[in-house]
């Protein structure tokens, strides 16, 4: 029944769109995306307290049953994208208020996006392979169509096609795990995959997971599937982006953390592999991040290195599993899960934050930003909270999710595992080098854009527009409550968390669902948040009472200078350029510098840097130019002469007929040669 | 009897290959002709009567005297210089014709069935790789045509070698002898004869990637 | 029994700077100022009125107070030997290392606020180095917590004792690391030094050039109490538990002054380092860690 | 009913031939439409009836005679609109007209004779046809493709020809006369290889011209290309299933024997390098009428491979053709607009399409997505079920390099498509742009769903049809 609610929503809000004009287009698709949303948490909610949901229907002659299944999993992740859809249509609907001229690109794109919520709800719960396959790609081509919204510039367009190619390679990898599950199993039921992984032999098993780490890694954007993130996210707009780095990659998560349940036995390895890729996401994402100068490329980059830390959390859960230690199940994928959620939330504020200033600049270049604080105040605050929480800090909820794969590290290194504590050694210092280079690229984003002064004439006096703030506002206070309560949400993912506590065989069947490690940690870090912000309080309380009242206002201290200029602040390049000298191997900057003539020069210099991704350039392209040229070696064959077509004809009847000759031959030579 | 009229229908195909005049090849189209018309007339005299006509009237009338004065007339009417113009010079393409046969020949010789006389199966291989060749190596679309003939020629032959049993196919082929032919020749010769000034294959290779 | 503690390192952050620049002085052949004029700068500039740069926004005004406040939080949870800080529970280290991250955040972007070339500069080394130190204490942290089996501060230090001689000598590399990420933390010699007047060679000193009245009493004030604190950690390396109450403090106190005057001596006999070889320095620390990491191992027979 | 057709079909024909007057030119149309519908109604209701001596509609035959059905309403109506647009010469249209019967006549005889030699001949009748069309607009450039367009099919099938005696031999040798696929099929044990390798070798090749797959695929090209867009679809759809039938119905005979894996390398050979030729060329071309042509290069090339690997391939390859016989006819359908629109099929001077016709530019897109089987395309199914063929048949490194192929492909028909539907184009004067009535989209949105609703929810019927047909092959 709900099934059919959601997808008539879908249908009658489409039509509905299609007839109404203007901005009342935007009414109904938040509406649609209310509906929908109400409908599934509300089975989600269910499903997590313990009443799991399923309906089957009858689809057609060769694809059979089809099963709709909503387990704690499932549930955890409808909840996230409920509520990131539900407040990226919101923010959407503002965003788009410039376009209400353009009503096909808006009928297009609301219905898109009413019909991508519904394809992820399918892919959180469809069983059967050929229709998950199908939601996927539905999925893939509706954010392809948001994508490309501002189409008719060329680096949209392109950036789409990137976004559709390595989305269907993704695919292509799916297909072909799901083509041999089906074989294997002979049904299309998503079961097949822990039927034939508890027969097949380990190495054929971990091919399979690699397989499907491909598919969904490719989706996810882990490194070095990761290129098309960084052209996607700048090219669509800003609640698009939002949505596709807080929910869509997080599919790819989905996906794998769906393949481990999935899994019988080699848990270790599949650790191992996800742990390695993981931490290079991690660094190398936050690294290429540091560099950029677009503030979206440079959130898109941190959604790797976000990926990167769901992923170590993975990684550390699944060696739990391997090696039966419980406590590093819970809190690796717990991590997973939370951080799952709170990556959802801050990246989604963030980017909300990123349209308004796009709105207020029409610039998403750093380097000309500057001072917004004074034009955009709410906005500034929503970014601070965003890049407060994304560096992982206290007390916003990013810290949680980080404090608990951390304690799943440090258990992981108190129980003294055999094999694995170097890896997890590595995991450990490469978390904490994460979130020093996080803190250093948002302390840059953000005080160059809001703090200071303008460094560029922005277009014209902008007034921020209030209704586009709640929804980030709305994100805030669950971030908010997630980083005072954690012991709350922890007991909420618990569900979800126990499936792989509970992966049959692996561990001692004990009841482990009720018992939830590390609530009482989450009690005392809740605790001494509260300290912690009442602390601040009582200084700021303790300054207004103490502190003889403001003697002046002056001028920046210029250290003797007399006549500072805007232009004359840090820049963001400048920033983080200490950095970059000592990582230049990684990097791939492309430098336009002007020379400087004479003893006072006269004409200004330009010097400008280009970063590129250096992975891209060896990974990608290059493999991609030698294709193409080898390709291009055999473009003479539709040479337009017609004897020359006659002639292929012949050439093929009498190879033909020839070759088992040669064979032959060969083969008779080789065995006279061999008698010698 | 029937051998040496094949024999004088592959010298043929040599001379064919070694000559330069359009004239030629017209001529010694017809003069297979009537190699064919004597091949058909021994081979196919126990068949019923019409067919036998049909295929009498066919190689007499049609590729003795119908095709080789057509021909003549499109290089007339259509001012084609009289040389064939070879991608290669004669003596190379006298030595691949000869390739040709022989190894046309030796195909022949693998089959191991008793019922198929073999020297058909020479000639007809010969025609049909030699018309191909004359086909690649020809600039002239005229030319082009007469390999195309030639190759009819091949098939026509073939398809005696079965013909006793099955007078269905040989009025089949014939059948796609007039068609190709007339159809060929002369719709599209005249056709392009109008459009471009000289007969040169090369104008015809605008079509391509 | 975790008060204690906090209002010890307190008191200790009172006379800490003091035993510094005493020591200083006695080295350059000055008498100096007594022990406790840096505690009464800080209460005069408490309650003076701060002059502000129309270019800053309220984070300006409120970073200090944050700064100072993650400092007093990461001291509470600093345990006394066995006993814990104030607040104590399994990977409060992890909160520790955080809490004091986002003092520094916000140091970072109040600096970026006054828009300030000089100040950016400051605040993209400050950025830089604490980066760059961030891997070595939890490196540390984690071969503790694997030669100990425990991930809270106070069951660390509690069982960190029970161990033969050799635990004691990485105890003594520990604290090596300690005092070496303390300097880099307060920003002192070799790495940064706070009495030059080339804005251009400074780290800490040139993000705060704006800061006056009762934040810039924070600050100061916060830099002492970091001192305190991190002597305390070192402290809490020597501490034997179980012992009396008055034997602990006297260690605590000896080893705070022995603190306190090993900088003073490093200052006074050392060069600051060229901006550009710091980065190297610093991750020198996190090599050392590792070094303990090994140490651990070979503890546990891992390695043979 | 075979002979009234082929009689009601040769006298309609002449009479468009000879008729001038459109509204009598309509009326004979509408004739012929009806007379082939009564056809494929009588054929569905006489299932394995033989008619004529010469005609048996088998399953597939059924089949692809219903696609044709389907398709060529369209065609003639768009056929209609193309003229309507048009400069309208009364010869010209007859002609048009009168070939367009023609051949549409000659592909279903083709499609339903059960004697090889019968579907010889009717294959014959469409290249005479085909290359009337072709050669519609009277221009240089369409001279050239008819002219290659003739003379390789001429060539391609005599080799068909010297095939079927070759296979005479065989028959002889074995000692029988009868040339129907039944009968040779039930003799097919008694034959010696060598004449039937030979044979399947030569007419295999010969229909590769229709088929459009490597060797002979080149003179298509230029045939859909220069041809009017209605007749386009035809050749890209219901022309190259007769090329399959005729190599399918032999390929059939051949798995009766012991050359059957032979048989089978040949067709991967073939298809793989259709695939892979398809590829270097939809990375080159710049016509976007062509490119439409080499994707259906690399679709048959796709099928081929079902064909090859065997098992569930059977049933994909069949599907496949089918499907993409109304994904692309639609396709091309569309493509006809687009040239009304921009006057040029060259995608640097097309662009911005959506501004100038919203329904035809979903249509591309829709289509877009439909042609390279994304789901919820029926080709995606097709296309599934035939890569598990290839899978379970272990050639995985062959799977391996035809889905990098494929997503090559992808890439550049995206880059063409999306390039056509959003990007301005350069020096378009945007004044003298025809509107184009959503309703001429409408046959193609129909065929579109068509291929949704047969790949995702195929009647019972359709499924039946597809496994009776490739019932002629072993299991």
């Amino acid at each position: 029944m709900p099934v059919a609610v959601i997808i008539a929503t879908f249908f009658i809000a489409s039509l509905f769109i299609l007839l109404v004009g203007g901005r009342w287009k935007g009414f109904v698709a938040v509406a649609a995306v209310l509906v929908n949303g109400l409908v599934s948490a509300n089975i989600a909610i269910r499903a997590l307290t313990g009443q799991a949901f399923e309906e089957h229907f009858y689809t057609g002659l060769y694809f059979g049953e089809l099963a709709i299944r909503v387990d704690a999993l499932s549930a955890w992740f409808i909840l996230l994208t409920d509520f990131t859809l539900l407040t990226g249509i919101l923010y959407g609907v503002r965003y788009l208020k410039p376009y209400e001229g353009k009503a096909s690109a808006l009928n297009a794109h609301y219905a898109c996006y009413i019909l991508i919520h519904v394809a992820m709800l399918g892919i959180f719960t469809i069983q059967h392979l050929l229709w998950f396959l199908t939601a996927w790609e539905i999925m893939t081509l509706t954010a392809f169509l948001m994508i490309i919204f501002d189409h008719g510039k060329m680096e949209v367009v392109r950036a789409g096609i990137n976004f559709l190619i390595q989305a269907h390679i993704s695919f292509t990898f799916l297909t072909v795990a799901f083509i041999w599950i089906h074989l294997q199993s002979g049904a299309y039921d998503l079961a097949g995959v822990s039927t034939y992984l508890s027969r097949a032999h380990p190495a054929l098993g971990f091919l399979l997971f690699l397989l499907f780490f491909a598919g969904f890694g490719i989706k996810a954007g882990f490194v070095p599937f990761h290129t098309w993130l960084p052209y996607a996210h700048p090219a669509a707009p800003a609640h698009v982006s939002g949505v596709m780095s807080g929910v869509l990659i997080k599919l790819g998560i989905f996906g794998i953390l769906r393949i481990i349940l999935l899994a019988r036995g080699g848990f270790v390895l599949i650790g191992y592999t996800i742990l390695i890729f993981s931490i290079v996401s991690g660094v190398y994402g936050v690294i290429m991040a540091i560099v950029q100068h677009n503030l979206k490329k440079l959130l898109a980059y941190h959604s790797i290195e976000n990926i990167g830390i769901i992923g170590m959390g993975m990684g550390v859960g699944c060696i739990g599993i391997g090696l039966k230690n419980y406590l590093l199940i819970f809190a690796g994928f717990g991590a997973a899960l939370l951080h799952t959620l709170n990556h959802a939330l801050f990246k989604s504020l963030l980017f909300y934050a990123a349209g308004t200033v796009h709105q207020a600049t029409h610039t998403m270049d750093i380097e000309r930003l500057g001072g917004l604080v004074k034009k955009l105040p709410h906005t500034t605050v929503l970014f601070l909270a965003g890049s407060v929480a994304i560096c992982g800090l206290p007390p916003l909820n990013g810290f949680v999710s980080e404090f608990l794969l951390y304690s799943g590290l440090f258990h992981g290194m108190a129980a003294n595992l055999e094999t694995s504590t170097l890896l997890l050694l590595a995991a450990l210092s490469a978390l904490a080098l994460i979130g020093g280079l996080a803190m250093l690229c948002f302390t840059k984003a953000f005080g160059i854009i809001f703090l200071g002064r303008p460094r560029h004439l922005l277009p014209e006096p902008f007034k921020e527009d209030r209704l586009g703030l709640p929804p980030g506002y709305l994100t805030l206070a669950l971030m908010v409550a997630i980083g005072l309560l954690p012991s709350l949400f922890l007991r909420l993912a618990a569900p979800a968390i126990a499936l792989f506590t509970s992966v049959p065989g692996q561990l001692p069947a004990v009841d482990q669902a009720s018992h939830i490690p590390l609530l009482s940690t989450m009690q005392a870090i809740s605790v001494s948040t509260v300290v912690f912000l009442l602390m601040i309080l009582a200084i700021l309380l303790i300054k207004r009472k103490l502190a003889s009242p403001v003697a002046a206002w002056s001028p920046t201290w210029g250290c003797g200078y007399a006549a500072p200029t805007a232009r004359l602040q840090y820049t963001a390049n400048s920033f983080v350029r200490p950095l970059r000298k000592l990582i230049r191997p990684l990097l791939m900057m492309n430098k336009s510098e002007g020379v400087i003539g004479g003893v006072f020069p006269s004409d200004p210099i330009r010097s400008d840097t280009h970063p590129y991704d250096k992975l891209e350039a060896t990974l990608i392209d290059r493999p991609l130019r030698g294709l193409r040229r080898f390709l291009g070696r055999f473009d003479f064959l539709q040479n337009g002469s017609a004897p020359a077509y006659i002639l292929y004809g012949m050439g093929f009847i009498v190879l033909v007929l020839l070759i088992p000759f040669l064979a032959d031959a060969v083969t008779y030579l080789f065995n006279l040669f061999k008698q010698v | 009897m029937t051998n040496i009229l094949l024999i004088l229908f592959v010298i043929s195909l040599v001379h064919m290959g070694l000559s330069k005049r359009l004239n030629t090849y017209t001529a010694v189209l017809a003069f297979q002709g009537i190699l064919l018309f004597g091949v058909a007339f021994i081979e196919l005299i126990q068949i019923n009567v019409p067919n036998l006509l049909f295929v009498l009237l066919e190689t007499i009338g049609f590729k003795t005297i119908a095709i080789p004065w057509f021909l003549n007339y499109v290089i007339r009417r259509n001012k084609i210089t009289r040389e064939s113009e070879p991608f290669l010079p004669d003596f190379i393409s006298v030595v691949i014709v000869t390739t040709i046969i022989i190894g046309s020949f030796l195909l022949s010789n693998a089959i191991r069935d008793t019922h198929v006389r073999k020297i058909l199966f020479v000639a007809a291989l010969s025609a049909l790789f030699t018309g191909l060749y004359f086909i690649i190596s020809r600039k002239k679309i005229i030319t082009h045509v007469m390999g195309f003939l030639v190759i009819e020629n091949g098939v026509f032959v073939l398809s005696l070698a079965v013909g006793a049993e099955m007078p269905l196919l040989v009025n089949i082929g014939i059948l796609l002898d007039i068609f190709a032919s007339v159809f060929l020749l002369g719709v599209f010769v005249n056709k392009i004869g109008d459009v471009l000034q000289d007969q040169d294959v090369d104008q015809l290779r605008n079509l391509k990637d | 029994m975790g008060i204690l503690n906090f209002l010890l390192i307190a008191g200790a952050s009172g006379i800490f700077p003091g035993i510094i620049i005493r020591t200083k002085s006695r080295f350059s052949g000055r008498k100096g100022p007594g022990i406790f004029q840096p505690l009464k700068d800080v209460w005069k500039l408490l309650r003076k009125g701060a002059v502000y740069s129309e270019t800053t926004s309220f984070i300006f005004q409120i970073a200090p107070s944050i700064y100072f406040a993650s400092v007093l939080m990461a001291i509470a949870m600093i345990p006394f030997g066995s006993k814990g800080g104030l607040i104590s529970f399994p990977g409060d280290f992890v909160f520790f290392a955080y809490v004091l991250a986002l003092g520094k955040f916000f140091t970072i972007i109040a600096a970026l606020d006054t828009g300030s070339s000089f100040e950016g500069m400051g605040a993209s080394r400050e950025a830089l180095y604490s980066l760059l130190a961030e891997p070595a204490f939890f490196i540390l942290m984690g071969s503790f917590a694997l030669l100990t089996g425990h991930t809270s501060f106070r069951e660390i230090f509690g069982s960190l004792h029970f161990g033969s001689g050799i635990s004691y000598a990485i105890g003594l590399l520990a604290a090596f690391v300690i005092t070496l990420t303390t300097l880099i933390e307060n920003s002192r010699m070799p790495i940064d030094d706070p009495k030059t007047h080339l804005e251009l060679t400074m780290v800490h000193e040139v993000m705060i050039l704006d800061n006056s009245g009762f934040d810039l009493g924070l600050i100061l004030q916060t830099g002492h109490l970091k001192f305190a604190m991190y002597g305390a950690l070192i402290a809490n390396f020597f501490l034997t538990p179980g012992s009396e109450l008055y034997y602990s403090i006297g260690i605590f106190l000896v080893i705070e002054v022995l603190f306190a005057v090993a900088i003073g001596v490093i200052e006074s006999f050392m060069a600051r380092f060229r901006m550009n070889h710091n980065p190297q320095y610093i991750f020198t620390l996190t090599s050392m860690s590792l070094l303990i990491f090994l140490g651990v191992l070979l503890l546990l027979g891992k390695i043979v | 009913m075979m002979g009234i057709y082929l009689t009601g079909a040769i006298l309609i024909g002449s009479a468009l031939f000879l008729n001038r007057h459109r509204g009598w030119n309509y009326l004979l149309v509408t004739a012929f439409v009806l007379l082939q519908w009564a056809l494929t109604i009588h054929v569905w209701t006489h299932r394995d009836r033989t008619d004529l001596v010469y005609f048996t509609p088998d399953a597939l035959a059924v089949l692809f005679l219903t696609t044709l059905s389907v398709i060529s309403v369209p065609a003639f109506w768009h056929s209609y609109r193309y003229f309507a647009s048009d400069k309208e010469i009364p010869r010209e249209r007859s002609i048009y007209f009168a070939a367009m019967v023609v051949l549409l006549a000659a592909l279903s005889a083709a499609y339903l004779s059960n004697h090889i030699a019968i579907t010889w001949i009717f294959v014959e009748l469409t290249t005479l046809s085909a290359s009337a069309l072709i050669y519609h607009r009277r221009n240089v450039r369409t001279l050239e493709g008819t002219w290659k367009y003739v003379f390789v099919c001429s060539i391609s099938i005599t080799l068909v020809f010297i095939g079927i005696l070759l296979l005479t031999m065989g028959v002889q040798e074995a000692g029988f006369s009868d040339l129907s696929y039944t009968s040779l099929a039930a003799r097919a044990g008694l034959f010696n290889t060598f004449w039937l390798k030979l044979a399947f070798l030569f007419i295999f090749t010969g229909f590769t011209v229709k088929a459009g797959l490597v060797p002979m695929y080149t003179a298509g090209i230029d045939a859909k290309d220069k041809a009017p867009s209605p007749a386009g679809a035809l050749f890209s759809s219901v022309l190259i299933m007769v090329g399959f039938l005729g190599i399918f119905r032999v390929y059939a005979i051949i798995s009766h024997t012991e050359i059957f894996p032979w048989a089978g390398r040949i067709l991967f050979i073939s298809g793989f390098l259709s695939v892979f030729v398809a590829t270097v060329y939809m990375l080159r071309v710049k016509n976007f009428k062509r490119m439409f042509a080499y994707s259906s290069v690399e679709h048959i090339g796709l099928v081929t491979l079902g064909l090859a690997a065997g098992g569930v391939g059977y049933y994909a390859a069949i599907l496949h053709i089918v499907l993409h016989s109304f994904a692309k006819s639609a396709m091309f359908f569309q493509v006809g607009q687009v040239y009304r629109i921009y006057k040029s099929k060259s995608i640097y001077d097309a662009g911005d399409y959506f501004r100038f016709n919203p329904a035809g530019a979903m249509v591309l897109l829709a289509g877009f997505f439909v042609i390279t089987a994304m789901p919820p395309s029926g080709l995606f199914i097709s296309e599934f079920l035939l890569f598990s063929a290839l899978f379970a048949g272990g050639h995985f490194a062959l799977l391996a390099a035809v889905l990098l192929l494929l997503t090559v492909i992808i890439w550049c028909f995206g880059k063409n498509i999306f390039k056509i539907l959003f990007i301005k184009p350069v020096g378009f004067d945007e004044g003298s742009v025809e509107s184009i009535p959503p309703v001429e989209s409408l046959s193609q949105y129909v065929l579109l769903a068509g291929v949704v609703y047969l790949g995702f929810f195929p009647p019972g019927v359709f499924v039946n049809l597809i496994n009776h047909a490739i019932g002629l092959l072993p299991k």
